[in-house]
């Protein structure tokens, strides 16, 4: 395991090698490289299950971190491989012909993310939503409150009362710090 | 809620091409009109209450539950409930709890596909006001937005033996002739049509009519 | 294909002869949810405080706080109560589970069906609904927690170490104790109306948890310039109210807010408070550098007015200086709050005495508004035969000796009378100065008013209780230097309109018990002697106190009083929120010229 | 049996030539999302050539809710509750994962006796998870008798559910920190007379159904998974099993308590739609043994929760997590991803039937009967909640 | 004093004259507050003095039998003396034992007399003077003795 690891960090330039529990590692791998370094975990080193592909919207770095999830059945060992890509203009290297199931996966981040895969098929497709007109809803600057006061109603006659402000109001409505 | 103040005789159908429209009619739904004879409505109530076919349509989590209604432990076929695969033989539309936009579509065309006489129950909290998915950007809120709904029962999900009563009260409410969903969406449809184009925004499919 | 695949499906056969599993038509009746269903709510309306907790922990958002008729918010109670709306609710029991007061359940109902989704909404508890009074239900198990029921324990000196010395005798937590007790709070603020002071109890103890305690001690000064104290010695009647411990212990606000000043170093306190506004050119005289004087000082100071306070001792901090022993609140602490006062440009003149020094009417007629704050300085008499013996003390004088560093020459055997703060804290007095101490109380341990805590560290320290007792005469003993106590023994009588149960003397059961030193501490009264008789005649007094008008204001615009004199509770808090509130009427008055 | 594949070869995912339906030669059908023969709210986009389908496109979306995107506006505490609803026959291994993966993040050990009454309920789950398969799958050959059997078990078993948890279908039981509740008084004598009852009762489904010529006919050779096709399509749990892979994630990478119980993972050689059922058929008297040793040897004392911080404001350090756990499809997932604040970063919810229902079920339903494909959807056991979530 | 009527006429000379000592005092009290809780205390013993009238013209009764509680606090205090710079304390003494006092003197009376009505009236003016005892009794237990 640390060999393979040693050897990636060396060859792939994988960095932010890091064990989360025993049987769990996560690494970090450039963008450009990545889909040979999938390849290779498949194809030498028995990671031969993807257990799933998904992103995570770090706004806040302006990135899409996407986490390829590979087991080794053999080993019983599970590596998360993560890879940065930029939000604006996503887009990454499909693994469509690595795992049969990646192109949905694929299909799937397209359209809830934004995030383009040139080459998979089916790419362009709905996938969860229809006619969706709005920005992807993963993505953090989506707000489903706010979208859905806009294109749903709800039941009217709800309201709550804070039990501190009314009490504030009722009990002692001049006294306490100054507003 | 609105009357239909659209006096159009016709619907336009501008969700089809140019090639489809020909395809289906145009025409508006029509209301029911119960039989002049108060007792031969009865009657014909009485056989609709003891008839009640349901759409075999799973639209959500409520669906879970009628498994153990329609087999041996609870066993509806008793009171006349018996499931029905397609909406042109099928009477009664049970809406599995929440629906999302996408399935909304194939609700509201299933429903108009139905023959009437037709009532609809609305299982679980999801379609009174939200539930579960009050936040959720997929899924509708009140389904009476969309569809008339004739009897809501509560509950996540809704145990099998208040399917059975809530069918009873359905019986019920039929012999007394109390279900009128089905002429309201006629009398509201405006209401109803723009409701439901306003979320489902991929609106390719006729008006009305199958 | 076998003949046996052909034969064995007809198997199916041997069940036509079965009981059928089906259930009848009435399947409600027949099969009621489990004891543990997790059906319909149902909340027992009286005793539940509309924490609001429930509210907050719902996802779906579907409970709503909301008056009710026939409930109004007063202490311990918001007056709020959970509407619920089965248009959202999923039966999760997470209110229930979270409920601070136990009072919310549900109950295995689970039918409920209608043509009008409206319908679906209601006050639990309020409203008749067809499942009220059903006893089955999911409740939350004894042993399953949403917040930790425990308090975190303060450490403590030990009684055989804390009564050798004056040392503090609670330690103060250190940060991930004051962290992990913090984390209990569930922010309801119920605390906030029922503190006198309406401090920001919530709002502190969330800064705790943030680890911004600059930030809580900045909340904590815009209602009480006396944290540092009330964070050691408050009478905290928010706890007593706190919903954590209605089935646990409530949240530890005392010590957590002894935990933000602590953080403080006192030299960063100018930076972080605010400061002195701009001057108004208004002279304020406060009368009595208690807790009520100088949190008025405080407040009216920072409003830019010019503040004098005469103090008759020579020191600032009033009943907290000269009543309160160090070992509950030692000096620097004190010092901590009212250096701070002083630092804003608060004139304090010690030793002198209005009245003596100078006349009542002159601060009348020279100040733009007086506030009088004087406290309860003169002890109760026993006004029992033999009172006058040389070895009967009062125990404000026991405990005026000890912070002067006087020897009280107590003796070695102390009987103190009272069941009162000052009765504990003479009685700890007299333990530390090396004395056997019985404390001698009318009624029973729980009819104490004095802090249970204090009580319980009391017995800890080895002080004897000796309850529904009641002193009637004191006598001259065989040694000139000790006295004999005659004393009897109470029955409790339920009084017939209600109220604490009043003791009765039995006389067939007395007892003389021989003491170096009876130390009485049944109360205090206050004296008013310094205010002439031609303005007391104007002025609202009853029972030796003032009865102030809206902002502490009396029928003489000029005159604002606070604090024990002026209000039935005599505590701290309740001292600097009369204080803070006379500031803010005064600030008015003189702002506006409008009377409260 | 064959060996899994060390080195698995590119996969060939070019698109066949575009089926020219204006040829007249080709029938386009949908089949759901209203259709008896779908499993839940999904459909198939059929190309039929006669009966014979040429081509089938998945397509789901239909029960799409955004779990994973309100979950990260709900707080830890709050999306416990929210969390079984991903996959509505099986709540209970999301809420068991997603309160595993809390834990562990916020480092939180669980008691012993909590471990023993989740790993109760994951298998109880599972039984009544498969009795429904059972009753699904006879269904969509037309055995109607035995769906009324099996789901009357799987009903006494929610019975049990209910009594235990306070609820039928969403038991919300456990929690972050441990379970909410213990066993009441009497239900383990309940319990193993269910237990006793769904064992006689599966021994009849196996003379009905599984010794059934017609269903022995209809279902042998339906659907077969090659054994090189497990790996590159992700295919886990009893599909994979039936094709002879010996991987089950309770023996390989044993969680709860699983290392003290005594199990062997069952296989088969062809993972044709009657292996499948095979498989799924002897794994449920597996279930029935590992609750029956569960019952036996769990302790009847003791805390069953953690000791927990107020979950009202309950934060969580930054850290990331995958945590899977083997349910009746398979290997069901949580990734979970913190970043120190009270809501949780990124929640990822790996269902087996996303690859069953969609990658596989278009390769398996071309040259399948339009007969057959309900039978063979079935087989494949796949829950479409769970793939949209 | 051998009619009823008599022994009402005395009881009621002394109400008056309680009150009109009360009266008194708060003109001459110095101290603040005072003046009203001795207005307080004359308008206390006024009532008496109406309710005893009362009874006189058979408007109401006396009770020889009613319970009443003695909370025995007067018994073990000193005497104090009336003055002009009284406290609350000292005050509620003075009108405890006066109240006392009375109750003593209706009971000996109730004692000596050999007549059963007049024992009557003697023994309910008695209890309607412990009455009044136990009202200042629980004005000192509440107000003094609270050991704050």
């Amino acid at each position: 395991m640390n060999s393979m690891l040693e050897r990636l960090s060396k060859e792939f330039r994988v960095t932010d090698i890091t064990e989360r529990h025993p049987g769990l590692t996560t690494l970090t791998a450039d963008k450009d490289v990545a889909e040979t370094l999938l390849r290779e975990l498949r194809d030498r080193e028995g990671y031969t299950h993807l257990n799933f592909m998904t992103a995570i919207d770090y706004i806040e770095r302006g990135v899409f971190t996407l986490v390829y999830m590979l087991h080794n059945y053999a080993t019983k060992s599970t590596l998360s491989v993560h890879v940065n890509i930029d939000r604006v203009n996503a887009e990454m290297t499909s693994i469509h012909t690595l795992w049969a199931q990646a192109w949905t996966y694929q299909r799937e981040l397209r359209e809830l993310w934004g995030i383009n895969f040139p080459g998979s098929p089916r790419v362009e497709e709905d996938f969860c939503l229809e006619g969706w007109e709005e920005i992807p809803p993963m993505r953090r600057e989506f707000d489903t409150v706010e979208y859905c006061e806009r294109t749903f109603t709800s039941r009217e006659g709800r309201g709550t009362v804070n039990p501190r402000e009314h009490m504030a109001e009722i009990i002692f409505p001049n006294r306490g710090g100054d507003k | 809620m609105i009357k239909s103040l659209s006096t159009d005789a016709t619907l336009a159908n501008a969700g089809l091409s140019a090639e489809e429209q020909d395809l289906f009619s145009n025409a508006r739904p029509t209301a029911y009109e119960p039989y002049s004879i108060k007792a031969v409505e009865d009657f014909a109530n009485w056989c609709r209450a003891n008839s009640l076919w349901i759409l075999a349509f799973g639209t959500g989590c409520g669906a879970i539950e009628l498994r153990p209604l329609m087999t041996a432990r609870f066993d509806a076929n008793r009171i006349g409930v018996a499931g029905r695969p397609t909406p042109r033989q099928a009477s009664v539309f049970i809406i599995g709890g929440y629906s999302s936009v996408k399935t909304l579509k194939r609700i509201v065309r299933s429903y108009e596909q139905m023959q009437g006489p037709k009532f609809v129950i609305a299982l679980g909290i999801c379609p009174v006001n939200g539930g579960m998915y009050w936040d959720s950007y997929n899924t509708i809120k009140r389904l009476d937005q969309y569809i008339p709904v004739d009897l809501y029962i509560t509950g996540c999900m809704p145990r099998p033996e208040v399917l059975v009563a809530g069918a009873l009260e359905l019986k019920k409410m039929i012999k007394e002739g109390r279900c009128d969903g089905a002429n309201r969406y006629v009398e509201n449809f405006d209401w109803y049509k723009a409701n439901q184009k306003k979320v489902i925004k991929k609106w390719d499919m006729p008006d009305y009519n199958w | 294909m076998s003949l046996k695949d052909l034969i064995s499906p007809f198997f199916v056969w041997q069940r036509a002869f079965e009981k059928p599993y089906t259930v009848g038509l009435k399947p409600i009746v027949e099969r009621p949810g489990a004891p543990a269903y997790r059906g319909f709510h149902i909340n027992m309306s009286d005793d539940c405080v509309g924490c609001g907790s429930c509210f907050t922990i719902c996802q779906n958002h579907a409970i709503d706080m909301v008056k009710v008729d026939g409930l109004e918010a007063h202490g311990g109670d918001s007056g709020l109560r959970p509407r619920f709306d089965y248009g959202r609710c999923c039966w999760c029991g997470l209110c229930v589970d979270i409920c601070t007061a136990g009072s919310l359940r549900m109950t295995n109902e689970y039918a409920w069906f209608t043509t009008n989704p409206d319908d679906f909404r209601f006050v639990a508890g309020m409203e008749n609904k067809s499942w009220d009074g059903r006893t089955g239900g999911y409740h939350r198990h004894p042993d399953y927690h949403l917040f930790p029921p425990k308090r975190i324990e303060m450490e403590m000196l030990a009684p055989e170490e804390s009564v050798a010395s004056f040392t503090e005798v609670a330690k103060g937590y250190t940060e991930e104790q004051a962290k992990l007790e913090a984390d209990r709070c569930v922010e309801c603020g119920i605390c906030v109306a029922t503190c006198p002071a309406h401090m920001d109890v919530p709002d502190y103890i969330h800064s705790i948890r943030d680890g911004d305690y600059e930030k809580g001690l900045q909340l904590m000064y815009r209602t009480n310039p006396f944290p540092a104290t009330c964070g050691r010695i408050c009478t905290r009647r928010c706890e007593s109210v706190c919903p954590v411990g209605i089935q646990g212990e409530p949240v530890a606000i005392r010590w957590l807010k002894r935990f933000i000043v602590d953080q403080v170093a006192e030299a960063d306190y100018a930076r972080i408070l605010p400061n002195v506004e701009a001057d108004t050119g208004k002279r304020i005289a406060i009368v009595g550098a208690g807790p009520g004087g100088l949190s008025a000082a405080y407040y009216l100071r920072l409003k830019g007015h010019a503040v004098e306070v005469f103090e008759s001792q020579a020191q600032a901090g009033g009943m907290l200086r000269y009543g309160v022993p160090s070992y509950r609140l030692p000096d620097p602490a004190l010092d901590k709050d009212i250096e701070h006062i002083r630092s804003l440009g608060v004139e304090i003149h010690f030793n002198h005495s209005i009245g003596r020094d100078t006349a009542f009417s002159d601060l009348l007629d020279n100040y733009d508004a007086v506030f009088v704050s004087t406290g309860l300085n003169v002890p109760s008499q026993m006004r029992i035969q033999g009172e006058d013996h040389p070895r009967v003390m009062d125990g404000l004088k026991l405990l005026d000796d000890v912070a002067n560093g006087k020897d009280p020459q107590i003796g070695t055997s102390v009987a103190v009378i009272g069941g009162g703060n000052v009765a504990m804290d003479a009685a700890r007095v007299s333990r530390r100065l090396g004395a056997e101490v019985t404390v001698l109380y009318r009624r029973r341990i729980e009819d104490m008013p004095a802090d249970t805590e204090e009580i319980h560290e009391a017995q800890a320290e080895g002080c004897i209780f000796v309850t529904q007792a009641i002193p009637v005469e004191a006598l001259n003993a065989a040694q000139s230097d000790q006295v004999t106590l005659k004393w009897g023994e109470a029955e409790m009588l339920q009084d017939p309109k209600g109220g604490r149960p009043r003791p009765v003397l039995q006389e067939e059961r007395m007892h003389l018990d021989t003491f170096d030193t009876v130390v009485s501490a049944i109360g205090q009264g206050s004296n008013l002697d310094y205010i002439p008789t031609e303005i007391s005649d104007q002025l609202q007094i009853k029972w030796g106190k003032f009865i102030p008008g809206d902002y502490q204001q009396m029928v003489l615009n000029k005159l604002f009083v606070g604090g024990d004199v002026a209000n039935a509770t005599a505590d701290a808090i309740s001292a600097i929120e009369d204080g803070h509130h006379a500031a803010r009427g005064i600030h008015r008055f003189l702002d506006t010229g409008q009377r409260g | 049996m064959p060996q899994p594949p060390t080195h698995s070869s590119s996969l060939d995912m070019a698109q066949p030539e575009p089926i020219d339906l204006s040829s007249g030669k080709y029938v386009k059908l949908w089949q759901g999302p209203q259709h008896p023969g779908i499993t839940g709210n999904m459909s198939l986009e059929l190309t039929l050539c006669g009966d014979e389908i040429v081509e089938c496109k998945t397509h789901v979306g239909y029960l799409h809710r955004g779990f994973e995107k309100f979950m990260e506006r709900r707080t830890y505490i709050q999306n416990f509750t929210v969390v079984c609803r991903i996959a509505v026959p099986e709540p209970t291994f999301n809420e068991y994962l997603y309160s595993a993966a809390i834990e562990e993040l916020a480092g939180i050990e669980v008691p012993e006796r909590a471990n023993w009454l989740r790993a109760l309920n994951l298998e109880m789950m599972r039984l009544a998870s498969f009795l429904m398969w059972t009753g699904g799958m006879s269904g969509a050959f037309g055995l109607y008798t035995v769906p009324n059997w099996t789901l009357t078990y799987r009903d006494y078993i929610l019975d049990l559910f209910e009594e235990l948890t306070g609820a039928r279908i969403y038991h919300m039981y456990i929690v972050p920190g441990g379970v909410r509740n213990v066993l009441p008084d009497g239900w383990k004598a309940r319990a193993l007379e269910i237990l006793k009852g769904t064992e006689k009762m599966m021994r009849e489904v196996d003379r009905v159904m599984m010794n059934n010529a017609v269903f022995k006919a209809r279902s042998k050779g339906l659907g077969l998974i090659p054994p090189d096709m497990v790996d590159p399509y992700g295919i886990v749990g009893p599909n994979a099993r039936a094709a002879g892979f010996k991987r089950d994630l309770r023996k390989d990478e044993p969680y709860l308590v699983y290392d003290q119980l005594d199990f062997e993972v069952v296989t088969a050689t062809a993972s044709d739609a009657y292996e499948r059922a095979w498989v799924r058929q002897q794994e449920i008297f597996q279930c029935i043994n590992l609750i029956r040793q569960m019952l036996e040897r769990m302790p009847d004392s003791g805390p069953f929760q953690a000791q927990m911080p107020n979950v009202l404001h309950w934060k969580i350090p930054p850290g990331e997590t995958y945590l899977k756990a083997e349910c009746t499809r398979g290997e069901y997932g949580y990734y979970v991803v913190t970043d120190g604040s009270e809501y949780v970063r990124r929640v990822h919810v790996r269902g087996p039937s996303y690859t069953h229902a969609i990658a596989v079920m278009e390769r398996l339903a071309v040259g399948t009967n339009i007969a057959d494909i309900a039978g063979l959807m079935v087989s494949l056991h796949t829950y479409p909640p769970e793939i949209e979530r | 004093m051998n009619t009823v009527d008599e022994i009402l006429d005395y009881a009621i000379d002394q109400e008056q004259q309680a009150a009109d000592f009360y009266a008194d005092m708060a003109k001459r009290a110095e101290k603040g507050g005072m003046k009203e809780i001795f207005l307080e205390f004359s308008a206390e013993e006024e009532r008496h003095r109406d309710k005893l009238l009362n009874v006189k013209q058979g408007d109401q009764e006396l009770h020889a039998n009613q319970a009443v509680i003695n909370l025995k606090i007067s018994d073990y205090l000193v005497d104090v003396e009336p003055h002009e710079n009284i406290s609350y304390q000292d005050a509620l003494i003075v009108a405890m034992k006066r109240e006392r006092a009375a109750f003593r003197l209706y009971s000996d009376m109730a004692e000596k007399v050999t007549e059963p009505a007049l024992q009557d009236v003697f023994l309910g003016l008695a209890k309607e003077e412990a009455k009044h005892k136990l009202f200042f009794e629980s004005e000192y237990d509440e107000r003094v003795l609270k050991d704050n």
